[in-house]
């Protein structure tokens, strides 16, 4: 067997040299650039904070908040995810969002199975390509995952792997172009620190979709579904939002004041937002709540990611408790409508994230100037950001849904509900 | 007056407990409990192992009531937890000597 | 909608701009300082870190130890204050703490609302003055959180955040400018690395003295009040061990020497406070606990905090064994003095942080001397700090607890407390 | 008391000066070397990271996979270990690994107790010999930690301190210097990168000696032994991932592009891993696990471990793949050989280190050739590295597991086995 | 023998099994349930809904006594799990036909 | 009919649930429960202080049978569940007046 596996790898081994052109191109990329050794620090820790962010973080976060059948359905999403959208990007992602620019709407193939990324300095950065490359790997890993609570507990696990594949290369590839790999988007001029509109609108707003595409639970509104576990939860709140300094500050690419700016924005914005949420809800319902208060730090999270980089402190400030009164008003607003987003992804990312882009181009003056600061175009530009984002993601992620319900259907039967995804799609039980 | 214990299928447990709230029961006591019958269990699947599991989540519903309310109830009960399928479950009945509210020391049909 | 939100933050702004008499200041404060990025790495990841440590760590550290009733409203005193007490200190607390001294005992108010605070190095350091500031944010805000441990399961939500402000305003603030701001002590050469006076000594007496104000739990001594989860402690236990390296090994400043001396002796210290803990316990009661060796490594984390950087690794070998077996020994001793202090803040943070104090007096070898070599007065100097900080904050913990009472009332019903926290504050359940 | 511990604590002192020779070496080490800030700070990260893998991930990671009523003993495990091992490591085991080499077999006791290790820079690197050493230390505690996995849920608390000692004393330090303290597998040429052989070769065959030494558990094969919380084992599997970060791009030792490498390879082989697990054992019993994702995760991980500074990413990515078929297989094959490895680590670590450091040889481009890239020598090399590791693994815990054996008996009784270690061992519940 | 059952507040089980320690009670066992009764549930709210919960945590007693302990036993459970608020639970006598104990496969009074 | 309760030690669960479908039992209803009698329960600490635990884990199995299968139940029971040591637990029988199976309404002897 021994034997055989080493033929076969070998024998991979050539196809792949023979279809990558160079396959030691990786060894080979010449000398390297001028690596600063305290910004790579900082962006290879970033990049492992958004890894913690996704695994164990929002899976947690979601996890907490589902019924006990399903919690390890739930956290295999995340994890599959994970796993599957991180060697797409490494053998097709990467290279369509940051390839060389093709037309302004997306990017070549030169990257194909990161083909020259290299040890160098990625160009304008102090980093290695490679982990530019993984930075990027991780937004677009958890970015798929986001979407994932807004059809928990009924979505097959087949449909979700080819769902997952076919969003991140036919959605998310080309928006990170568009924004951040030379596209049409950042050409004009829009600003989008860490990925207000390629990650938060287009997975609040692909969750929309899907939430309507694939229906109600089984028993929504009737049966109580409340969360198995609010302290998961927390904890899942808890890892989002230190990985979220990650997320947001190694941003920057480098360990530099926009790197504080983005930080200090970050944090106020979510202590803010979950205050906002919890006096909102008190006001409304006679009570505060420990899941407001984490809910409201993820709006606000979610809503300051855009403008990090760009926001003095009070403006994060004023940003952050907009954001938790509004995504709490848009999880009431859900509740009016009907539609079963189960985990409220539209009400906190679509919402948050829309608002963070035009908040950008509102309040912008750290490095780029918003309306309030002299520079009413760059509203106007932001704008285009979200609008466009938006139609682009609700049309793609129709069809998508479309096609993967033709091929493999998107939902577990009523049964297969009943009985919980941990014990019909995976033969496991989590507690015993 | 009667002891009537009902196994039934955990999801069932709120659309029993209005249904008998509807002919006038007042009191009841409810149980999480594992059910071995008829309906299969479950496979798991541990590192390669596969393991069977007999026992099913049910629901057992504890229910002190007077002897003329039998009847109603063993009706009401059967039909709001019945969906057809095997594992509803089954009711037993017997015989309660006496019932006593702790709070006022009543004894008899008014401490139910 | 949307329109009257941007006209009233557009209010909000022109309000800001008045009371901050330059809004703009944050986007102007000139040409960069010297900013080492290996520094700022290091600092941006230790912040980041001491976040880990109060949520999700210490939130979880406590919320293991309460009752199942009262876990979420555990997990909301944690959160909320960190919350809270970020904007406070965004707001007011810094400049009180760090802006320029006022007669030794508090700052100016030239920092209000981070006016001034920028990308700018902080002086004598490498980093920017914005991450200077965040990093100390951390610090006031897992401060008033520690202090939650002696008063859990029985104080009201409004009562938490009334005190949470004022005691972070009159007791933090101004204690951490004494010692760290300019102020009085940090003149006479206190020595306090990374807030064994103002973090530990002043969250543990704090502790002591809401313990007694309170008074016991409903059923103290009467009903078993075992934790309901103590895996979950163990989870915080680690990642508060995590992100104390932050804690201490960040309070150098910089990616240097001292930090890697307040590293390796924070490492040490941890371990060899659960391991005596655990001894110590085992010899009394005849079994080694897994709580034993979670609450000596938090034990031999809070001791060596004032010291670490200046301590040489077997010195803080000594100081780790002490802190596990004196910290147990407190806990010992207020099970016999009968007061309720409810997750033992007073007898790991009062008393570790009170020898860590000494011991530094004692020990300090690495960038400042201690008695043993050949620096008496260093102890003095550590006496002083360590009393005065003392007398300071239960006097004035007292005052305010006072004050609370007569606003809102301290303690919630007891049949509220019957009910617990989560349903009673919070109308919420955490397991379902 | 107080006066008596400090006359206590000074006579310690004076013993140590005595035994160090100079215990004041530390604060003495001249001026510091040329220490680079960000590779400094890479290498704090990397530390803490470490720390974290162990407590809380490593710890539950393997508690989840437990019985509920061994749950504490089995955090209790790991918790032990790293403070134990640490403070061994600190007086000893540091020294035996990095002392100057005596013969190629071991280290000397120049740094015993840390005598000499201070704030310059460790040669060949730009950061404090402190934090190499601490780094260092993580490995060591980490690697005897791994190996409880196998006798969980029965053995002996005062056994399992006694093994540890011995086993890092005996196995662990001898082998890091062979490989990396200057010992004879190093200086032959051996690779291994950040301990594929050194870490996971070593703890996963010491715990197929344990499993065979130690015997089934009781009921073992006839009693369901599921797993009694799979959520805790996924949030172990996140930290683990997330901390293996510093594990393996912190063994570049800096901040640079051999660090982007190893990150970029750990991550795509932690992916390639947990998706082929989860198709082998879809194809073989019909479902996808959740357990399945994870453990091949953790099976890409070890197996790269090895290779990571030196793969490129497609390399990793095809031994990534091959790790989660071959341990897959390898946990199937050890349900038919009977044997009782309780959470597989012969199956994970074992096979995947062994697999890792022979596919270094094969696959191994950067910084150093392997056979596919024209040095078949380098494959003999490391066929001799695995198999001498392996031979002296084997013994070496034989003979330690018989003395412990001899001197305190290895199991505990089958009536505490029934009880389940928490309360047997330590008089704890973990939940309630 | 009679099969006492009894639904008390939890916070009460310690000591009503002191009190029926006292009188000479040796075994008993214990289970936790919901109960549902007049005694008001409590709100929940989830992310902007409200949800009404009918069932309170309450603690079953049952204990297999001989006949002529029932008197004492009722009395003392009565007292014992007493507040005098609502939700003080009730108490279930039954007859029972015969005790057999595992161990020793005695039977009658002296099983129990 | 009868109803056989019996309290035995959790880990005996599955050898007795064998043994009963051994002799034609069908079905059963398994709570986990505490139980409280002549087998210790064991102290825990909890920093510096130790509690003592009374009540020690227990499954209830809980049985309708027909009258003319008593003796082999109890006897079968009996011998699956005895180790020989303390706390093996007990048997309990009572008369049951009717069982219904809620999926079919059948009663008697066939709805078990
Ligand atoms: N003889 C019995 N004694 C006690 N409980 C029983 C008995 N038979 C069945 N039950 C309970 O009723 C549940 C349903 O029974 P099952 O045989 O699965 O289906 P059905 O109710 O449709 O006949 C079982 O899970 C078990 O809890
Ligand atoms: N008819 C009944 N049958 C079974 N259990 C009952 C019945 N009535 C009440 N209970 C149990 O007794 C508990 C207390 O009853 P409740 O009506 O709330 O107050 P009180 O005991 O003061 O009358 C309930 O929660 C329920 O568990
Ligand atoms: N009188 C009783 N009524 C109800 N349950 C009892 C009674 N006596 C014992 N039990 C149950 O039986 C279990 C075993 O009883 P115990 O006295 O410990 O040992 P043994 O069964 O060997 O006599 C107890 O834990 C309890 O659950």
């Amino acid at each position: 067997m021994k034997h055989s596996t080493f033929s076969l790898t070998w024998l991979l081994v050539v196809i792949l040299c023979v279809l990558g052109g160079a396959a030691t191109g990786w060894a080979q990329d010449g000398t390297p650039g001028a690596i600063d050794t305290g910004d790579t620090a900082w962006i290879l820790v970033s990049s492992a904070f958004v890894l913690c962010m996704t695994l164990p973080g929002l899976a947690l976060f979601y996890g907490g908040l589902v019924r006990s059948k399903n919690i390890l359905g739930t956290l295999a999403h995340t994890a599959v995810i994970l796993c599957l959208i991180s060697i797409v990007w490494v053998l097709l992602g990467y290279s369509l969002a940051f390839g060389t620019d093709v037309g302004g709407v997306i990017g070549s193939l030169e990257f194909l199975g990161l083909m020259g990324v290299g040890q160098d300095a990625f160009p304008g950065t102090g980093i290695p390509h490679l982990i530019f490359m993984v930075f990027q790997l991780m937004f677009a890993a958890i970015t798929v995952a986001l979407i994932t609570g807004s059809f928990a507990e009924r979505m097959k696990f087949t449909a979700l792997l080819l769902f997952a594949v076919l969003w991140s290369v036919l959605i998310y590839s080309p928006l990170a172009h568009w924004v951040w790999g030379g596209g049409w988007l950042g050409e004009m001029g829009a600003l989008d620190f860490a990925g207000g509109a390629v990650v938060h609108i287009s997975s609040g707003f692909a969750a929309l979709v899907c939430a309507l595409v694939l229906g109600q639970r089984k028993g929504y509104g009737v049966e109580s579904m409340l969360p198995h576990n609010l302290p998961m939860t927390v904890l899942g709140t808890g890892l989002l939002w230190f990985g979220w300094f990650g997320f947001n500050a190694g941003s920057a690419l480098g360990a530099n004041g926009g790197a504080a700016t983005a930080f200090v924005a970050t944090h106020i914005a979510a202590c803010a937002g979950g205050l906002s949420w919890m006096v909102a809800e008190w006001v409304k319902t006679g009570k505060p709540t420990m899941l407001g208060i984490a809910s409201g730090i993820i709006a606000g999270l979610a809503t300051i990611t855009p403008g990090a980089g760009f926001l003095s402190p009070l403006s994060a400030l004023l940003i952050g408790l907009v954001a938790g009164v509004l995504c709490y008003a848009a999880v009431v607003l859900k509740i009016r409508l009907g539609y079963d987003d189960s985990l409220d992804v539209v009400a906190i990312h679509g919402v948050g994230g829309f608002t963070g882009i035009l908040a950008t181009g509102l309040f912008a003056s750290v490095g780029a100037q918003g309306l309030f600061f002299g520079n009413p175009g760059q509203f106007v530009i932001q704008v285009v950001l979200a609008v466009s984002t938006l139609v682009f993601v609700v049309i793609g992620t129709y069809v998508i849904l479309k096609v993967v319900d033709a091929l493999v259907g998107l939902r577990i039967s009523p049964e297969e509900e009943e009985t919980g995804l941990d014990l019909s799609q995976h033969s496991e039980r989590a507690y015993s | 007056m009667k002891l009537v214990k009902a196994i039934i299928k955990p999801f069932k447990l709120d659309e029993v407990k209005d249904a008998l709230t509807e002919i006038g029961i007042q009191g009841m006591t409810v149980t999480e409990v594992k059910g071995f019958g008829r309906q299969k269990g479950h496979k798991e699947t541990y590192r390669g192992t596969e393991y069977q599991i007999d026992f099913v989540p049910k629901v057992k519903l504890e229910l002190a009531i007077a002897d003329d309310m039998e009847e109603k109830v063993i009706e009401t009960l059967g039909k709001a937890a019945k969906t057809g399928s095997i594992g509803d479950g089954k009711i037993f009945i017997s015989d309660l000597n006496s019932v006593i509210r702790i709070r006022t020391g009543e004894t008899g049909d008014g401490a139910l």
